[in-house]
């Protein structure tokens, strides 16, 4: 039966993760914004005892082993990830937890490797873990993947350059923390997509080092980090899958699959930022005894009226796309088309949001001294990371169509 | 709990509608534009889906199902994927069936519900529109003074469905108040009223199968229980229009987005299908996409109807929202489909014509 | 030195043109929507005459030998097809004269061929003439022609079926006019662009038919033919152009290079049926003491302001692209960049700028008791075809990357 | 007589004015972003172009070249291509020369002129927006009020160049007539005035390397012959301002065209360069054909100021869809290069940062 109404429970979750943003986040938003590159350690450590102690933040839900959350798991997730992104989204990103990384292994990991590497989430040090798969020379086209896995006796030797890595800096530099990286690496180069494999690198692995971490637009308190892996030696069974090359890419559908669980998480941390602008605006409205007349004739409305209108309702349209996409995954059903539905219309959507919240507000939004300008800065990377809005298109029109990559590139 | 899955029974009720908006209404649809007549026979079958009558209480002889708008919604977006005109037309009847369950006077159920449970389709309308640029439902030109225990209603009103062959209209006018404000007024009008003269058929872009007629009040007298309700039921009501006509521009939309798509497949060019070009394929996924946020936003509207909450926010929000994107849908898929889009040999011209009305019609279905 | 002001030479055609297409035109414009494939010959032969004695009108200044007018050929025909689709898109379709079969003899005919062909539009009833280049079995792809042209001995046969030819059955049919269809054919399917030659097909050749005329959205007065060749004969020397098969495909850009020519007379069309639903909008509001307020900040601006000032700045964006576009023509520069800008950015806007037109209007837009609904009927046209909104695009991107068809389709 | 060619003497300030920015501006566009300075021998390299030094009469020391809003499109288009902070930097003296020249009083030119006509640099402002969401140029908070022979000056201005540098700022306050209503003044105001505080350098997303100040006017005393002309003479002004943020608007759009352009031919992905690719090759398609035609519209207006005509509605629409532009090229430039695009080693950021200032700024350059 249809229902739009977050469960108690979710809306509880929501609730307290709202105060958090606003008292814990927003405050220092502007000053990890301007000190780039600098870490908010109280904060960071502070997420970290929370979602330990009383299961809020993203990371915790996964853990919980209450029925009732497990059952919206995915939903759960992306009404906390844009909670938090409302507070804000570079903070947010830079908190510790399983992330992506994380979400590689619990897709795509033994059961043994689920324990080994999960279980540090549950320490009293805040760790991070991170995905590696952009390289210098390949963006959106991962199976063009350069980086190598060498096998050698009970070893697997990674070689290559990872950019663009989110927390890399946090996952992989082991006086950070305790993490680890979920690396992309092929096998057999001649096997192209098939033969791209995830590889686990523990933070301090001989071999990996963090290079660089980028200069960026926005989401400054995350880092974007260089990694750079010379004869980098891990064990054997530190492999995500199968080391087999199957003859089809399935392997790497399996791969990509991850995705079909992040790109919801991703347009819900695009919404908060979103949302952070439309709410800014709409009180800026309020103060200033601006009406938003809703059911009045169009032409009867001022510019700014149906800007804001037009602004609300793309955001709501980007909002139910996306917990569409997290219902279906906690119904198991598959959700690639809805996953990518929602991560395209929510980076889209966010991207002109907030320029245009920017705009409504004149030399006060385009100033520093408001975050409005920077919410701007942040929400474009929504159009950009994991999967831009290209490779989200190419995705939905592939399934819509029935084309395989092949037919559709 | 977040769901976005209908019940059953209102899949049972969708696959109905979808099989006769497929087997049905879909084949008519091109001649039905071309003549600007809709074959009786097919509106008898339209009517003998129930869909008039299910919500009409048992006592005035209906099924006496309750109204649901998320149902409205689901039949009004299947039948519209078939054609508008035509479903416009098989709803119509709703137009007064549903004001008057939910806010008619006993006597006037009594005396008008009766009529709409028979074996034959049975037409009504409403009369919403006025012909100006500046035209608002909500605050219309069309005046109801206070004449005694009566009512005078006067005013123009335009694009109103079967206005030759409906014996009552929903009407909205403005009515003042002692203080010399006034507020939309719901009223049913019957065509037999002094006064009231029901004009030529209109000739419109789209919308060409629908036989829509001017009609104009002057001085009509309207007995008191022929007011539904206060500003309230007005507000409800054009709500439940918003959610109707943002159901039916997913409709039409989604019928252009599947036409355009099936096309681009087949369609070959430059050795391949045209759907293998990324200009072509980003424009159906873009379609696809639009569709999927239009009717999501609009069960939301629907959803807080049937929770008895104010939804005017979210009606008005969907409504727009699926007004300019049914537009855009409907243009790009007449672009995929290049000069053949043009001709109307195809039929994605006709969604054009017909997506065009969305933003600015009110009133012309109901939920 | 920058001008933007006409010539008053064209400015006096222009003013003629407007008072012909608000007179002799708009009186007729919903008629012939209504009544489809009728043809309105008192208007036909009004400017048959016209053009023969007063040399108004697009056909008439190709003739005109005198110099200060031909300096500025190209550019005056875009003004005066504005005007006359302003007055009606269809109507000036209908017209008689060279059309695109006649530039393209121009633009590629021998001195012998032009004389030969281009005498008939001197005379005393209106001649036609057509280009027939669409097949059912492609659109924009013309490297795909399947009509194929054999040489026999003295004469071309040519067998195929073309569809969409603009004023095909004026051009084709002798009970109409006694004019000519130039045919684009292969003779040589191998040779791919190469092997495309163009042909003259008078009017009532044996072997050519005039099958069905189109039933469609908009410029209902201009017939759209679908013509058959059944081995149909023309004399060897009706070829354009050599009848050799070069190495390069330079010969078939030679025939592309017509529409460097005709698209910005294309685009000009398009502005026309777009004033023409500005000009409305703009009298309307004027009618209800509705003020566009230039100057004023946008936060203090209506919906329908703003709505009107963006049709009006897109338009004349448009109309200054194409004025730019024959300018260049006219001294002699290449234009093949510009005139595809012109195109694309005309029919796109003259698009979006009816439809708006149709919404501000309300009830009254969408009515066909006024010419609005119709105008963004015959609008739609225009993103379509001479190239298609996609086609010019992808003009545009090879010119700007310098990029072949080959590494850019 | 149709013309879409500059003069010769116009294309000759050109190609000097593009050589300056393609080796003196860009390469120090992005430090001076960060750093929020612009070193002083460039700014020293920029004043010995002449291009404030030009329009001044000679009988103050300049070149007393004719005024051409044309020509200061020209300027204004290629410094910004090179860099929007840096060119209005440069540009900044003519905020109050190019006024003062048209509209200033004898005395007043005399005492101010001769400044601009010197070796070094001598900084210039204006004093035109307001930091509020509703502020409007022609109807601006800052209130000009008769008082005796003088008038006194109130009001905060924000996002004033070279705040701290400047010795004259050119000021619109609302002058209020006898009835009552109120039309904008222009006004030069000595930085020396009494009550005239300077406040601290503002930080902004983009214009980082431009420095700009707060600046209020309490009660300050302004000598009538400090006004420039009347109400027209401000209408003249702000459609010389819209002339050139419209032109700087072009070129950080052609910068951030050219960028991408020249990134996507290069980067390749799934086995060719992406800009083979419909979906990037459109994009750029799109942004070519922007970028002349916000420049076509651009310099029409400027035409009609050249010709001493009203130019508000071609200036007004301009600005507007020139703003509009270089937001949506610059966005899709940063889209182009994605994650390069978001990484501070490319330009492309930083032109989108600059470009989103173009819909709110006024008065901050002059053509």
């Amino acid at each position: 039966m249809i229902d739009y109404e977050l469960s108690p429970d979710i809306a509880a979750t929501r609730d307290q993760l709202h105060m958090l943003a606003e008292h814990a986040m927003r405050p220092i938003a502007r000053d990890y914004d301007e000190r780039e590159h600098e870490k908010p350690w109280d904060f960071i450590n502070m997420m970290w005892q929370l979602s330990k102690n009383s299961g809020i933040g993203p990371g915790a839900s996964k853990d919980k082993k209450d029925k009732t959350t497990d059952a919206e798991r995915n939903l759960r997730t992306c009404i906390a990830v844009e909670e938090l992104s409302w507070g804000d989204a570079g903070l947010y990103l830079a908190m510790p937890g399983p992330g992506l990384g994380g979400a590689a292994v619990m897709a795509a990991g033994t059961p043994e490797q689920k324990d080994r590497f999960m279980s540090r989430f549950k320490g009293d040090k805040p760790v991070w873990s991170a995905m590696a798969i952009t390289e210098p020379g390949c963006g959106s086209d991962s199976a063009a993947i350069q980086t190598t896995a060498a096998r050698d006796g009970d070893h697997w030797v990674l070689n290559g350059t990872k950019i663009f890595c989110t927390s890399g800096l946090m996952a992989g530099d082991p006086t950070k923390s305790n993490g680890f990286i979920v690396v992309w690496a092929t096998v057999d180069r001649s096997a192209g997509r098939a033969g791209i494999k995830s590889f686990i690198v523990n933070a301090g692995t001989p071999g990996m080092t963090v290079a660089k971490c980028e200069d960026k637009l926005g989401i400054r308190a995350s880092d974007t980090a260089t990694l750079i892996f010379e004869d980098c030696r891990i064990p054997a069974d530190q492999i995500l899958g199968s080391p087999e090359v199957p003859k089809t890419s399935e392997g790497f559908k399996g791969v990509m699959a991850t995705f079909d669980a992040t790109r919801p998480i991703g347009a819900a941390s695009a919404l908060g930022v979103g949302r952070a602008a439309l709410d800014f605006v709409r009180d800026e409205l309020k103060r200033q005894n601006i009406p938003i007349r809703y059911g009045t004739a169009t032409h009867k409305l001022t510019v700014i009226e149906r800007d804001f209108m037009d602004m609300e309702a793309s955001l709501q349209a980007a909002r139910l796309l996306t917990w569409r996409a997290a219902w279906m995954m906690d119904r198991g059903q598959k959700n690639n088309l809805e996953a990518s539905m929602a991560k395209a219309k929510a980076g889209l959507v966010v991207t002109q949001v907030t320029q245009k919240a920017v705009e409504l507000l004149g030399p006060l939004g385009y100033s520093r001294d408001l975050l409005l300008e920077k919410w701007m800065r942040d929400a474009k990377i929504n159009d950009i990371f994991e999967g831009t809005q290209q490779i989200n298109m190419m995705i939905i029109a592939r399934r819509i169509l029935g084309y395989s990559s092949k037919e559709l590139s | 709990m977040i769901n976005f899955e209908l019940e059953e029974e209102q899949q049972l009720i969708r696959d109905t509608v979808v099989s006769f908006a497929r087997d049905e209404v879909r084949p008519h649809a091109r001649e039905a534009d071309e003549k600007g007549h809709i074959p009786s026979d097919l509106v008898q079958k339209g009517w003998e889906l129930g869909l008039v009558q299910s919500m009409i209480p048992e006592e005035f002889g209906g099924f006496g199902n309750a109204h649901s708008a998320i149902t409205g919604a689901v039949v009004a977006e299947e039948l519209a994927y078939g054609d508008l005109s035509i479903a416009m037309h098989l709803l119509a009847p709703r137009l007064v069936t549903v004001p008057l369950v939910a806010f008619g006077s006993p006597a006037l159920k009594k005396a008008v519900l009766p009529r709409f449970s028979g074996e034959r389709f049975e037409a009504a309308s409403a009369a919403i529109m006025e012909p100006r640029m500046d035209f608002d439902a909500m605050a219309p030109a069309s005046t109801l003074k206070r004449d005694g225990d009566d009512y005078l209603l006067d005013g123009e009103k335009c694009l109103v469905p079967l206005g030759n062959e409906a014996r009552h209209f929903l009407v909205v006018a403005s009515l003042a108040n002692g203080t010399g404000e006034a507020h939309p007024q719901a009223l049913v009008v019957d065509r037999e009223t002094p006064g009231l003269t029901v004009g030529e058929r209109e000739r419109n872009m789209g919308l060409k199968a629908l036989a829509t007629t001017r009609v104009s009040f002057d001085r009509c007298k309207i007995p008191r229980e022929h007011l539904l309700g206060d500003a309230a039921a007005v507000t409800r009501l054009s709500n439940l229009w918003r959610v109707a006509q943002a159901s039916m521009a997913v409709g039409v939309a989604r019928a252009a987005y599947d036409y355009a798509r099936e096309y681009a497949k087949e369609r070959r060019a430059f050795g391949q299908a045209i759907a293998q070009k990324q200009a072509i394929a980003f424009m159906l996924a873009e379609m696809a996409m639009e569709v999927d946020a239009m009717r999501l936003l609009t069960w939301e509207a629907a959803w807080r109807l049937d929770r008895q909450e104010d939804a005017t926010r979210e009606a008005h929000l969907a409504k727009r929202y699926a007004a300019d994107m049914a537009l855009k849908v409907t243009d790009n898929a007449l672009q995929v489909l290049g000069g053949h889009g043009y001709i109307r040999d195809h039929m994605v011209e006709l969604f054009l014509r017909n997506a065009r009305s969305f933003a600015m019609l009110e009133g012309l279905a109901i939920a």
